[in-house]
């Protein structure tokens, strides 16, 4: 609709039968979802809090003589998933520039939104190893509070993993239908916003357990 | 995705009253289940105070129903269910979704000239995770090994297992999460209806208070009910996988574990300012309906909406005062006293504006006029005793006390209740189409406000006399059984204000099929909601509107000598 | 007359006779609160009891004024201005120089005679009272560890010779004695729930944790039985976890003591180490 | 968008009851300890040991078609179901069980979980006497697998329904057991779960135990002559029973020897005027703790104070300590005098702190009994 509000629309309310988005669509999309991460960003940092007031009860940190879960493998998924949310956002930006570079860039997106994905996917699987490691060596939540913190932590953020790569596979669906695209973008921008909050949630943590 | 467009009328019954993306249909969903919660939570209260008042004596044509074990009386863990379960109910499942919900869906595009919400189907997800969250809530009251039992800020170790073995806490702690989550979705799409969606011309000095007032409690929702709901993901995780964050290594035997007290502070952090997201919405409810029923421009709009303001930012760092005898280091516990007291400075200024803006006005005492000005003093008596509870000194003795429980109704519930009475009565022409009958309007008003001033007047001296709130049977204590009068006089002063409430139940049922049709503007008020006819069309406005004038224009000496009020539509004469 | 008629707009309710049952039910509470012979907390037993009053009645009254003020300014323009034909409300926005200095003034005002000023004796109390936890290695102190229980309170004094964890230790359940006019120091932790330590006639309260310990004091200054309350929910039996507090003249608190201990050494089995829970006692 | 939200709420309640159905469980939750017997998953918050499992499960091989499954698994607890599609909790043959009462599932699955909702923070989830509040409790509370129980009042070992009600509706005193203010249906509900928690082949569950009748409080010979009675329970009390064995003795030497009728020079147990410290059977984590005898005029006594009290009490001993059944080892007339003179002791001396020092004081001079 236009910004002015000046339209006279005659009788019944008008319906607009080929929803296009305008800019200003995509700018209350963004507002939206930045107040969402916004949002999300206090719980997070809520559980951030916790794992620091935790933290400081624990007299030795990381606790000595358990099973710790493997810094390697955790700097890797680290490295995964930054690559990740740089794929996922340079096939979201492709998308944008469409309309100026040519329609060949549609192609370009999903195979950078792909990659990103595949990415994302390793990145779960990774957080699967190190789990598994753990479990292995027979530490489980109820352990303790150090697993506890960590095995709790991880499982929300694997939560958001989860959701993340949902969203970003419901826009791959969706620009192979042609129901989103250059002109129609809003949602597989926000997606990408989603995963980059992933993204930086998981450098917390992981900064939070491996390296401080 | 974008309200923009604009879609067909929905014409199935599914789309249209169930499933519907139309902000005043949720607005109306919102509005009756709130009600009904807050009918349920109301039952719950008279049944508190039944026990109070004759413990251990049946609850007269419920309890047989109810505890059937106990011959109708309520068991000491029923008696905790049902006030853990009032708490909850009428903060999350009452007064949320009425005044918030059912408020902030009608009022804002309606007062700001927008079609609808700016993200509808997020709006429909609003109203029915909060009915997923009430469902689940009321699921809990029948699940084996009981309800929760915890208090309805929940606190560990007794929410946990350690507390507690049964199914209820959890699914309380999933219930808040699902209603937090709900509230975050309407926030979200409040705040960005209310930057995005304003019609041309209505800039941020225009607004009617009550959006100010309801934009300022969705920046609290979004920002702080996350927390919360980090603080239940956290409380599940510790009840249902035994991770050990709330649950401490014992002293004596050591070991490593996790913190009861860090639950407090999230709780808080999120508590504290969920008493302004209540109260908020009433506070610029209260502003409107006496600037049109003074017939008087709002005295001070900005200082009022700066005053507001400041209390929004204040409310998320003053959480400390609920947790004075918890432990605070005497450095925090003065810092809290002091961030608290400074509260009272805008909300002084707030108080001043309200007075004002009556000062010399013409004053029309419609029923939502009432209501607006019982909040003045219902407030003013919650508040100000909120001086003894900042006041560490006071507060160590007054802590858990009735003190307190008279204190926190007075501000966060009757307050927010009233502003919520005074609304439904104002906006009711507009949202059904009918007017409410002011005759029966006025006796709910008085039979309410009278009583409810006793009942949480005699809590202050309960409380002053040392008298702890959640106990099932206060004469249990030879201490405390001289004060069974106290108890005795509550429960009568509450059973009138419950048995008052029927009056409005006939009320609203009343109106809303049977009551006289009402008119396009029957209070003479110039805001945009009152601009369009009733009922209001789909999507509202045909024409956007644009905006000329703030929102109360009132007796401008410039509209001549026949009319005190304008549209907000209309250029003010020269 | 008629300014009443003014105040109520739905005067002619009054009237009605229906309107009588709760007046008489209104009547009848009133009633029920005159019959009430302890309408505080009673005498404070402790030494900075009195604070608490001083307090509270200073608050009560600053309260009061503004209350008031509130409410005839509330009931001013009710009786005065209401609508009537040919009566124009006055049009003020309230923008003006004067009005805002008036707001300004009125800020600052309820800022200095409400909050600092009760800001400032609160924060004397605290540092004389509530916080001046006195010195443990102070002969004069009496040591008490606390250990909540859903519904019970334990309490361990360290007996005659002045040490905890030791076999004279006085162990009791729901009652504690105390000599009179000597610093009773708590420290406090509890097994299960949340607890609250609440004494009130000695105007003290503090919070009992599970996994933490926490201080309190008091001293107390009347001889006599004495209520133990607790004031946190610590599940459906919290109205029942009550006990007795004595406090004894040092006279006969000394030979209290000295049973006591001999008492529970008698009572002490070594090998039963589950049984011992006293801690290291916590500045 | 809009298919989301349908997909959304399914994906929501789904997620829902899944969390809802993975409750604490055994491994999970710090406070439960292994199980010992036959554990049976049950499905609400706790695992609780299904007594009779195995007992039934023989019967069951016996008899086969008798009972068809694990009442457990039908909502009830502790139980089997027959053929018939009743519940059996204990199996009622030729007479032989003393106590052949039949508890319908319902019933015990109430008991259960009441039980778990008001007694296991300190009686524990399996009722093995050692919740998460009992940690460093002492007197222990009672472990049900023990089948003892001290303050019942009754001649034999197991107290009847109505013996254990008045116990839970009293409270004991000094303990943090408390009055209970619970139904008659909520409790005899978890009595019942109670007694289905004895271990296999004993307490209610062993064919030849027996439930004790309630003492009966007979006519109070003294009930004119008061002064009397506690001369004659002070006699007996120190002569024929020889409490001062356990509890203190309220007598200086002297006058016990002439009590007691023995020989100038005859000593007795040091610290005459203290009580001793004495074994009993009940078990801490597999330990058994020792009791202390109270001395009336220091110690609150657990189980009531009026005459008629500490007569019941008296006559029936105290189960599984040192205090032995006296019903029959002494005449009721006895009995009642010493329950006169130990209620006199409390009211002239308990909480009379003057006078409770001049008279023990006066008791210890002779120096002997320090």
């Amino acid at each position: 609709m236009n910004t002015t509000g000046t339209i006279e629309l005659h009788g019944d309310a008008p319906v607009d039968h080929a929803p296009r988005e305008t800019g200003r669509d995509r700018v209350n999309a963004t507002l939206g979802m930045i107040l969402f991460i916004g949002s999300w960003t206090m719980a997070f940092g809520t559980l951030l809090l916790s794992f620091l007031v935790l933290r400081d009860k624990i007299a030795v940190w990381p606790p000595a003589g358990i099973a710790l879960p493997s810094a390697p493998i955790a700097g890797f998924a680290t490295l995964v998933l930054a690559a990740s949310s740089v794929f996922v956002e340079r096939a979201s930006r492709s998308l944008a520039l469409a309309p100026a570079v040519g329609a060949d860039r549609r192609a370009s997106f999903s195979s950078l939104w792909i990659t990103g994905m595949l990415l994302g996917l390793g990145f779960a699987l990774l957080q699967a190893w190190l789990w598994y490691d753990l479990i292995l060596a027979g530490r489980t939540q109820t352990s303790g509070l150090y697993e506890s913190l960590f095995f709790g932590l991880t499982w929300v953020h694997a939560a958001h993993v989860l959701v993340g790569l949902s969203l970003l596979g419901w826009a791959l669906v969706g620009s192979k239908r042609g129901r989103y695209g250059p002109a129609r973008r809003s949602f597989i921008s926000n997606a990408a916003l989603f995963w980059h909050f992933v993204g930086i949630v998981w450098l917390f943590l992981f900064l939070g357990f491996f390296v401080f | 995705m974008s309200s923009d467009h604009i879609h067909p009328e929905p014409t199935t019954f599914l789309r249209k009253h169930v499933f519907s993306t139309d902000h005043k249909v949720i607005a109306k969903q919102f509005l009756w289940f709130g009600l009904i919660w807050l009918g349920i939570g109301g039952i719950m209260a008279m049944m508190l105070r039944w026990q109070l008042a004759n413990p251990g004596v049946p609850v007269p044509l419920l309890g047989g129903l109810l505890f059937p074990r106990t011959g109708g009386v309520i068991d000491p863990a029923s008696y905790n269910t049902l006030f853990t379960m009032h708490g909850t109910i009428m903060i999350f499942l009452g007064l949320t979704p009425a005044m918030i919900g059912a408020l902030g869906n009608w009022c804002i595009p309606l007062m700001i000239g927008a079609r609808d919400m700016i993200f509808p189907t997020l709006n429909m997800l609003s109203f029915w995770a909060m009915f997923a969250g009430g469902a689940v809530g009321f699921y809990s009251l029948f699940v084996p090994l009981g309800a929760t039992e915890a208090g309805w800020t929940g606190y560990p170790t007794l929410s946990t297992t350690v507390g507690g073995v049964g199914q209820g806490e959890t699914l309380w702690a999933i219930a808040v999460f699902l209603i937090g989550a709900s509230s975050i979705m309407g926030g979200i799409n409040y705040i960005t209806t209310v930057i995005r969606l304003r019609a041309p011309g209505m800039s941020w000095m225009r607004l009617p208070l009550t959006v100010w007032g309801l934009f300022l409690t969705s920046i609290l929702n979004v920002l702080f009910v996350p927390v919360i709901g980090s603080a239940m993901i956290l409380l599940v995780l510790d009840r249902v996988f035994g991770t050990s964050f709330y649950v401490p290594a014992s002293i004596m035997s050591g070991g490593t574990g996790g913190d009861p007290i860090l639950y407090q502070h999230l709780f808080w952090i999120f508590g504290h300012p969920e008493v302004y997201i209540l109260i908020l919405p009433a506070w610029g409810v209260v502003c409107d309906l006496l600037s049109f029923f003074a017939r008087k421009p709002a005295f001070g709009y900005r200082t009022s909406v700066g005053s507001m303001v400041v209390i929004t930012v204040l409310s998320a760092v003053v959480y400390g005062h609920h947790m004075f005898t918890t432990g605070l280091s005497a450095m925090l516990g003065e810092s809290f006293m002091l961030l608290t007291m400074i509260i009272s400075v805008p909300a002084e200024v707030l108080f001043f504006n309200w007075l004002h803006t009556l000062w010399k006005g013409s004053l029309r005492l419609t029923t939502p006029m009432l209501f607006a000005m019982s909040v003045i003093f219902v407030f003013g008596l919650g508040g100000l005793t909120g001086i003894y509870l900042a006041t560490i000194g006071t507060d160590i003795f007054l802590h858990d006390t009735y003190f307190v429980v008279g204190h926190f109704h007075l501000t966060m519930a009757a307050s927010a209740l009233f502003g919520t009475f005074g609304a439904v009565y104002f906006w009711f022409p507009k949202m059904f189409g009918r007017m409410m009958s002011e005759k029966l309007g006025k006796w709910h008003f008085w039979l309410s406000f009278v009583p409810l001033v006793i009942v949480f007047c005699i809590m202050f001296i309960s409380g002053y006399a040392g008298m702890p709130r959640r106990y099932y049977d206060h004469t249990s204590v030879e201490y405390l059984r001289p004060l069974q009068h106290l108890n005795v006089a509550t429960s009568v002063a509450a059973f009138l204000l419950g048995a008052a409430q029927l009056i409005f139940v006939f009320n609203f049922i009343k109106s809303r099929w049977w009551g006289k049709p009402a008119p396009q503007n029957p209070w003479d008020v110039g805001t945009l909601d009152w601009t369009i006819e009733t009922p209001v069309p789909h999507y509202n406005f045909k024409t956007i509107p644009v905006v000329q004038c703030g929102p109360h224009e009132f007796s401008n000496p410039v509209l001549g000598p026949d009319t005190d009020w304008i549209y907000q539509t209309e250029k003010l004469p020269d | 007359m008629s300014m009443l008629k003014t105040l109520l707009p739905s005067f002619a309710l009054l009237r009605s006779r229906w309107l009588g049952c709760p007046l008489a039910l209104m009547l009848t509470s009133t009633w029920a609160l005159a019959q009430d012979k302890r309408w505080g907390p009673g005498e404070p037993a402790s030494d900075y009891g009195d604070r608490f009053y001083d307090l509270f009645w200073l608050i009560t009254i600053l309260v009061s004024v503004a209350f008031a003020l509130v409410v005839v300014l509330l009931v001013i323009p009710v009786l005065r201005d209401r609508a009537r034909p040919g009566h124009r409300a006055s049009f003020d926005h309230g923008k003006s120089l004067h009005d805002k200095r008036l707001t300004a003034i009125i800020s600052i005002v309820t800022f200095i005679v409400l909050d600092a000023w009760v800001l400032v004796i609160a924060m004397k109390d605290l540092r004389e009272a509530y916080w001046a936890i006195p010195d443990a290695k102070d002969p004069q102190t009496y040591r008490v560890e606390v250990l909540a229980q859903q519904w019970a309170w334990n309490f361990r004094a360290t007996g005659v010779d002045g040490e905890f964890g030791t076999a004279d230790d006085i162990l009791t359940i729901n009652e504690l004695v105390v000599p009179l006019n000597r610093p009773v120091s708590f420290n406090m932790t509890s097994k299960d729930v949340i607890h609250a330590l609440f004494l009130p006639e000695m105007r003290l309260k503090r919070d009992v944790n599970p996994g933490a310990i926490n201080e309190a004091w008091f001293k107390p200054i009347k001889e006599g039985d004495f209520t133990i309350l607790c004031a946190e929910l610590c599940g459906f039996a919290h109205y029942q976890m009550y006990g007795k507090l004595v406090v004894l003249e040092q006279g006969q608190f000394n030979e209290w003591e000295a049973e006591a201990s001999r008492l529970a050494s008698t009572a002490f089995d070594a090998d039963d180490t589950e049984a011992h829970w006293a801690w290291d006692w916590q500045e | 968008m809009r298919g989301i939200s349908w997909q959304g709420l399914a994906v929501a309640f789904g997620a829902l009851g899944l969390l809802t159905s993975l409750q604490t469980s055994d491994d999970d939750n710090p406070h439960a300890r292994a199980p010992r017997g036959v554990s049976l998953v049950v499905t609400e918050g706790a695992y609780l040991r299904a007594p009779g499992a195995d007992w039934f499960a023989e019967r069951a091989k016996a008899e086969p078609g008798r009972f068809t499954h694990d009442a457990t698994l039908a909502g009830g607890i502790g139980g089997w179901v027959d053929a018939k599609g009743e519940y059996w909790f204990v199996e009622m043959e030729e007479g032989e069980w003393v106590y052949n009462q039949w508890a319908s599932p319902e019933r015990l699955t109430a008991g259960r979980r009441d039980f778990v909702q008001f007694c296991s923070s300190c009686h524990g989830l399996e009722g093995d006497g050692y919740g998460r509040s009992a940690q460093h409790l002492r007197p222990t509370p009672r472990s049900f697998q023990q089948n003892k129980f001290k303050f019942t009042k009754v001649i034999a070992d197991l107290p009847s329904d109505e013996a254990l009600l008045a116990v839970i509706r009293r409270g004991l005193a000094g303990t943090p057991m408390l009055p209970w203010d619970l139904s008659d249906v909520q409790l005899l509900d978890i009595i019942q779960y109670i007694k289905s928690l004895s271990p296999e082949e004993s307490g209610w569950r062993d064919v030849y135990s027996q439930v004790g009748d309630a003492i009966e409080v007979t006519e109070d010979p003294w009930v004119d002559i008061k002064e009397r009675a506690i001369v004659r329970g002070r006699e007996v009390y120190h002569g024929a029973a020889s409490c001062h064995l356990c509890h203190p003795g309220y007598v200086t030497n002297e006058e016990l020897r002439v009590i007691r009728k023995d020989p100038e020079g005859t000593t007795y147990r040091e610290n005459l005027t203290y009580p001793a410290l004495k074994d009993s059977e009940y078990e801490v984590l597999g330990r058994a703790t020792k009791v202390m005898p109270p001395d009336f005029t220091w110690h609150q006594l657990r189980a009531g104070i009026t005459t008629a009290d500490l007569f019941q009490t008296i006559a029936s001993g105290i189960k599984g300590t040192a205090m032995p059944q006296w019903k029959g080892a002494l005449p009721d007339e006895d009995l009642w005098a010493l329950a006169h003179y130990v209620e006199d002791l409390i009211v002239s001396y308990k909480d009379q702190r003057p006078e409770r020092s001049a008279f023990m004081g006066g008791l210890r001079t002779s120096g002997d009994n320090r």
